[in-house]
């Protein structure tokens, strides 16, 4: 017992010592000024140690809330600015899928716990409908010459930051959808990577017939049932018939016979997709694709550089990029739709809003964006200028960078309204339901148009 | 007459009872049981010496593209596992007396002296069936109120109030199944009621108190919603929301994650086999009497 | 030592009345006896008199100050339960040794003292050797003695004691009633004691309270008790076999029914004519029938033996004298006789009871 | 001052739970009470009183109506399966000396691994093209193609239940060796003078003597299981379709990610009075089943 008692005594000393070990943290610099010291009237010895130069904000601290897969960039940003500025970020970091909610209830409970959040660009509307994010239109607009804001990417410049015609932060994270292919496989089955949707369909459904028994599929399509990866999927074909969410009235256009075209495409090509679909989000795609058993698959523009990592991949060096396909019809078009992306802003709570902005500036630098989008596992470019910088084209490689610069010429976006977080659970729900046949792609987004309507009051 | 008095009769005629008593079968279930509560950690141990690409190409449960250790260091590197595991430690063990601090006397007082009538029990039950999502906004804003976000002590309040009614519910039948006349006994003694709690009723409900102490640091451990709610920083994540930061800008770090979780078990495990003797007597000798 | 007094006590359990307007005193040093069967209420009043549950109604006092709002630590007093109550988790030594711990009487003994005292209690109930062990680990007889020693390590101003040696086999218990009577009268300490055995009562017993449905039915020194019972409830609780009951009508001195009897003595016949409409019931003990021939004149009643219980000496003989009764008598066993003999019955008229045959209370 | 205290012990005593209780539940559940009559966002809460429209559109609100009977349907299946498992284990483990020990000891594991973790081990083991399951099932040529056990309908509620299963049936176990182990020993050595079978004694003693603590122990695990939440959200996040959609994590959906606190509430308040319900029936049940034992 006393023994026992003891023994329990030292495990948690231990880890009591153990966990003090762990990264103290970084006390701000202290920088020694000039001094002067009189000694007995006469003398004067008068002494200068200043080993660093002050920094213009010595001893301030901002807090950052940013996610989990934005940690290395988001703290390599962090030890930056300290570096040239001397104020210390504190880099806060949630999961994705939570961080709309930390900072929401931040602000709700008036905490004012962040100054600087790390958002999802969809979020934006309710982000400030909710009274999160500073209304920072003057900054913008007084700074806009000066850092160059017309050098961001035109799809991403408004998007991210604009509701209402007021600017509520910079883009942090761009990213798009392109379509990947595996060289050999395609090779293998003779086809060129598809233009359009018919296309993918008959190259996937060939190569899945005849290759499935070995593993082998000719697609791989995530219908995991998470808003970010499943809208993804359907906005990848919804573009590409044509459809859009909202007309240019900003009514809901959902069950468009375009949107029912491109669901019903979503659910004849999963059929023959790595299966299975409804279960298939990022690492079961990654899984299928990094093995060379998937032949085509839409995702963000980082695969490219993950499948070239021998650690990750046994395919290096044998896929290849297009654009999204098009679909078929009247309205055909060619899109890349924005599937992820990130913004920067100022929280309305922001203890210290000047650093917060000084950070903000920082973060939006042409030469400071290169360095982060060149990290491993970092950002993906918002600037033009980068996709156009020699350190991020060998970073990519040129072909990826130029693909990206391509995509961007019918980039589209998710909607940013202060509903979409509530609709998108609907289209969500109903597109995860027409997946798996529960419904068809007709009535689930009738249904989704229904409940738009009520939810919009458009009734 | 003199087989019936054998100490272990054969069973009689019965293929169900000679199944079920049967020295084979239960080498079998022990086999069966120990396999499927062992295979996923197994799977798990495997997984965090396999190489990224092999975990995404192929489901057998030891590596074949060879060993590699670089997930468990990349583990440590990338998040401070080592202070998620002290703070999530510290929030359990003290969370869970804070839990047994307050819910012992209570039962006690409920229970003999039927304090509270039906009503008090019924809103222990009650609130212990309320889904906690239910309730987090609220208490996310009295949290804020009293400044105690981000802190463990903030935590420590929370987990051991949340488990307070789940305490209670597993001592009441420890207490309810002590003869009364012991502790009319100490009361006639010369002892207080506090007094006889203290010295007659928490001793000999002790397998009561451990059990439920244990269920209460399980709870804690494990708990993921209010622990991400409340807390910000490092100061004070826990060890279930460290599991949740291997995740990669499109998908997991399961390797690095698998090294993670197997860091936070073993040292628990240690404890808990360290504990053994202490917690399966709780567990087991004064067990749930109906 | 003290004198405890009990004044219209009454305590109700929801709609049950467990002890309804109880009051008697139990003067100092006096070995008072609750007396009654299971569920007459014995238990209750030892709790109430403990301070374990309080009063519903009515005053409790210790020598004449009440102390109904008195805490059961406050009162001093010594218990020992019926199911011994022993602490499990502690040795026999500790289980004595824990009243003396107690906050209110700590600062009164040292650590010396109450080993001394421990080990004194201990020798004199023989139970020195098992000081070291756990409670389960002992007998019947040795847990209660463990129980008793606990209550008596100490200087209570009364012992209670709640059936204490109920549960022992029928020798121990005998041995067992001979040593408590021993141990009060050395300690002379006022001490109540309930139990459901009447011989246990009339044996030990100063003063004997009978008690039935939570009510008083008799209060006595043991032998009104067992002589001038108060009623048919007493008459027929107390003594073993029971006092015969057996319906007669009076007239003209003389008793007629299943026996008959020619009152000789006035005071019989003065109680016996106390009766308006002469309905009487009769009661005598066992032991004053004696058996004559069944012709012979003396004979009060003649019946048929059915059933002959012999305990060595003495014997117990049932006698059916008609269809509705049966009268049963104690002998010396070798007078007793054959079963379905015809025996007459006369009966020792020094001792008669009578009872009113509609109130069934005891004409004095 | 001790006179005080002694005098109010009962009080005293539960003074600190009443405490916790106004903090944890009476207090928040007034708020939660007062936010489902009112249009609310999370930043602004009781924008503008609504009466029960709330409500309305929760009895419209097909999703909704679907995440509890799969919330009662998992529950009660996952609670019923554990407790039956659990006890069949503990009986065959309730006079293992050794081995027993072995087992317990293994038992706990489950329970000590944050369901974050478990819910990533499942991923790996259900996962259709590389995972656990499918690549033997492959291997060993039982299966032709991969199944996807979380994307498919049919199997994706099955699939979380064993997941659960796995990491609760320990805790059912552990529970029913306690009870079996604190039967009374001197029945069993009656019974066994007696000649009586094992399964005799089984039938006529353990049975009836065990299975009001059973009962406890169903009880109490079905209250936890209906609060899932954990799993879903990682293993499915409610999909495919609603097949793993239950009420815990439709709050959560409607609360934290849609903000829409008002309707949060209201759905929050029925799922308490649903649990209320199943709560009181299955306790009256557990009286009437307790009756007919004695």
């Amino acid at each position: 017992m006393s023994k026992r008692n003891i023994l329990l005594a030292v495990v948690l000393i231990l880890s009591v010592l153990l966990a003090s070990c762990q990264a103290p943290p970084a006390e701000p610099q202290v920088v020694e000024v000039t001094r002067v010291v009189e000694v007995e009237g006469e003398t004067v010895i008068e002494y200068v140690e200043v080993e660093e130069e002050a920094k213009i904000y010595d001893g301030q601290s901002i807090n950052f809330l940013t996610i989990q897969p934005h940690t290395v960039s988001s703290k390599a940003l962090a030890s930056w600015f300290e570096e040239e500025t001397g104020a210390r970020v504190n880099v806060l970091v949630v999961p994705y899928g939570n961080v709309t909610e930390k900072a929401v209830l931040d602000v709700a409970a008036g905490s004012g716990e962040y100054d600087v959040i790390d958002y999802w660009y969809p979020m934006l509307g309710t982000m400030v409908e909710n009274g999160v994010l500073l209304d920072i239109s003057d900054w913008w607009d007084e700074n806009y010459d000066e850092l160059g804001f017309d050098d961001f990417l035109p799809t991403y410049e408004d998007l991210f930051t604009e509701i209402d015609g007021k600017r509520y932060g910079i883009p942090y994270d761009g990213d798009l959808h392109v379509l990947y292919y595996n060289k050999t496989i395609l090779a293998e089955y003779g086809f060129e990577p598809p233009t359009t949707w018919d296309e993918y369909l008959e190259i996937c459904q060939t190569i899945t017939e005849a290759g499935a028994a070995d593993g082998v599929y000719g697609c791989g399509i995530m219908g995991a049932k998470v808003p970010l990866i499943l809208i993804g999927s359907f906005l990848n074909r919804l573009g590409g018939y044509g459809g859009a969410f909202f007309d240019e009235t900003g009514y809901p256009t959902v069950n468009s016979p375009e949107a029912v075209l491109a669901l019903e495409a979503l659910i004849t090509q999963s059929e023959y997709a790595l299966p299975e679909p409804p279960a298939v989000a990022f690492d079961e795609l990654l899984g299928g694709w990094l093995t060379g058993n998937v032949a085509m698959a839409e995702f963000w523009t980082d695969l490219g550089q993950m499948t070239d990592n021998p650690e990750q991949s046994t395919i290096p060096g044998e896929w290849g990029v297009v654009a999204m396909p098009q679909g078929t019809g009247d309205n055909a078009n060619k899109v890349a739709p924005i599937n992820a992306g990130f913004g920067m802003g100022v929280s309305n709570l922001a203890q210290n809003q000047e650093v917060a902005l000084a950070f903000l500036e920082f973060a939006s630098r042409p030469d400071i964006v290169v360095k982060a989008n060149t990290l491993v596992g970092g950002l993906d470019p918002t600037r033009t200028s980068t996709l156009d910088d020699p350190a991020y084209r060998d970073h990519v490689s040129p072909e990826l960078a130029d693909a990206i610069k391509e995509a961007h010429n019918f980039a589209v976006g998710w909607p940013t309204n202060a509903n979409w977080a509530e609709l998108q659970e609907v289209l969500n729900e109903n597109l995860s339901l027409a997946l798996i046949g529960d419904k068809t792609a007709q009535e689930a987004l009738d249904d989704t148009q229904a409940q738009w309507l009520t939810i919009l009051g458009l009734e | 007459m003199s087989e019936q008095t054998l100490p272990n009769p054969m069973p009689q005629g019965n293929v169900v009872s000679r199944i079920m008593y049967s020295r084979y079968t239960r080498l079998i279930l022990i086999l069966v049981f120990a396999a499927s509560v062992l295979l996923p950690i197994v799977f798990m141990a495997t997984t965090s010496i396999k190489q990224p690409i092999e975990i995404r190409e192929s489901g057998a449960i030891l590596p074949t593209r060879g060993i590699f250790t670089e997930n468990w260091g990349r583990a440590f590197a990338n998040v401070p596992l080592v202070r998620y595991l002290f703070n999530s430690t510290v929030v359990a063990v003290t969370s869970t007396l804070l839990a047994l601090l307050i819910a012992v006397p209570a039962t006690y007082s409920i229970v003999r002296f039927r304090t509270g009538g039906m009503v008090l029990p019924s809103l222990i039950l009650g609130t212990y069936v309320m889904p906690p999502i239910v309730v987090s906004i609220p208490i996310f804003m009295m949290t804020r109120i009293a400044g105690l976000t981000d802190t463990l002590f903030g935590l420590i309040l929370l987990h051991g109030m949340a488990n307070l009614p789940v305490a209670v519910w597993l001592i009441d039948s420890y207490i309810r199944s002590l003869p009364v006349e012991l502790e009319q006994a100490a009361w006639v003694d010369g002892y207080g009621r506090f007094e006889t709690l203290l010295k007659v009723v928490i001793p000999l409900i002790r397998p009561g108190i451990v059990s439920a102490g244990m269920i209460c640091m399980i709870l804690s451990w494990n708990e993921f919603l209010f622990a991400l709610i409340l807390t910000y920083s490092d100061v004070s994540h826990t060890f279930p929301i460290g599991i949740s930061r291997y995740e990669g800008e499109h998908g997991l770090q399961f390797g690095e994650m698998a090294a993670a979780a197997l860091t936070g078990i073993i040292p628990i495990y240690l404890i808990v086999l360290f504990f053994q003797r202490y917690l399966v007597e709780g567990l087991t000798q004064g067990g749930v009497r109906g | 030592m003290a004198q405890l007094e009990l004044r219209n006590v009454s305590k109700t359990f929801g709609d049950e009345h467990a002890v309804q307007d109880l009051s008697f005193t139990c003067k100092e040093g006096e070995f008072f006896c609750l007396l009654g069967p299971s569920g007459a209420g014995k238990s209750t009043t030892i709790n109430l008199i403990t301070g374990i549950d309080s009063p519903t109604g009515g005053d409790i006092l210790l020598d004449g100050e009440s102390i109904v709002d008195w805490s059961p630590q406050d009162r001093n007093f010594a218990t020992a339960f019926e199911n011994y109550a022993l602490y499990p988790h502690f040795t026999v030594f500790k289980n004595m040794e824990f009243p003396l711990k107690a906050p209110v009487r700590a600062a009164e003994y040292s650590d010396k003292d109450r080993r001394d005292r421990v080990v004194q209690v201990a020798e004199m109930l023989r139970i020195d050797e098992l000081l070291e062990r756990l409670p389960r680990e002992l007998s019947g007889g040795q847990r209660q003695r463990v129980a008793l020693g606990r209550t008596l390590v100490r200087n209570p101003s009364i012992y209670l004691l709640d059936e204490p040696i109920a549960h022992l086999d029928a020798k121990l218990r005998h041995r067992m009633r001979g040593e408590l009577k021993k141990i009060q009268m050395e300690l002379g300490i006022t001490t109540i004691y309930s139990t459901p055995d009447q011989l246990e009562a009339l044996s030990m017993a100063d003063t004997i309270l009978v008690l039935n449905q939570g009510k008083v039915e008799q209060i006595g020194t043991r032998e009104e008790i067992y002589r001038t019972p108060k009623n048919l409830f007493v008459a027929q609780f107390v003594g073993d076999p029971p006092m015969n009951i057996v319906p007669v009508q009076y007239q003209d001195g003389e008793l007629n029914g299943a026996i008959s009897i020619r009152l000789s003595q006035d005071d019989n016949k003065q109680r016996a004519a106390a009766v308006e409409n002469g309905k009487l019931l009769v009661g005598f003990r066992p032991k004053d029938i004696s058996f004559v021939s069944a012709e012979s004149a003396s004979s009060n009643a003649i019946g048929e033996v059915k059933v002959v219980e012999s305990y060595g000496r003495t014997a117990d003989v049932a006698i059916e004298l008609d269809a509705e009764t049966i009268v049963k008598c104690k002998i010396t066993a070798d007078k007793a006789p054959q079963v379905g003999e015809q025996v007459g019955c006369q009966i020792d008229q020094a001792n008669l009871s009578f009872f009113d045959a509609e109130t069934i209370q005891r004409i004095q | 001052m001790r006179a005080f205290f002694e005098k109010r012990a009962p009080f005293v005593m539960v003074f600190p739970t009443l405490i916790v209780l106004l903090i944890i539940a009476v207090v928040p559940l007034i708020y939660v009470l007062r936010l489902s009559f009112t249009e609310s966002t999370l930043s602004a809460p009781f924008k503008a009183f609504i009466g029960f429209d709330n409500f309305a559109r929760a009895f419209s609100d097909e999703t909704f109506g679907r995440s509890l009977v799969n919330t009662l349907f998992f529950a009660f299946t996952v609670t019923l399966l554990e407790t039956l498992i659990g006890f069949v284990m503990a009986l065959a483990f309730q006079s293992e000396k050794r081995l027993g020990g072995v087992v317990r000891t293994l038992a706990l594991l489950p329970l000590f691994t944050p369901p974050v973790a478990i819910a990533m081990i499942w991923r790996l083991i259900y996962d259709p093209n590389s995972g656990l399951i499918n690549h033997y099932l492959n291997n060993w040529g039982i299966l032709e193609t991969a199944v996807g056990f979380l994307g498919n309908p049919q199997l994706a509620m099955p699939a979380i239940m064993l997941a659960d299963i796995w990491q609760w049936t320990p805790f059912t176990f552990l529970l029913c060796l306690a009870a079996l182990q604190a039967l009374p020993k001197s029945a069993y050595e009656a019974a066994n003078v007696d000649g009586a079978s094992n399964w005799q004694i089984f039938r006529r003693l353990t049975l009836p003597l065990v299975s009001p603590a059973v009962i406890v122990i169903f009880l109490f695990r079905f209250l936890i299981a209906l609060k899932v939440f954990d799993l879903v959200f990682i293993l499915t996040y409610g999909g495919p379709g609603s097949v793993t959609n239950v009420a815990s994590f439709y709050i959560y959906r409607v609360g934290f990610t849609q903000f829409n606190t008002g309707y949060a509430a209201a759905l929050s308040i029925l799922v308490l009075l649903l649990i209320s319900v199943v709560t009181t029936f299955m306790t009256v049940g557990r009286d009437l089943i307790l009756k007919r034992l004695n």
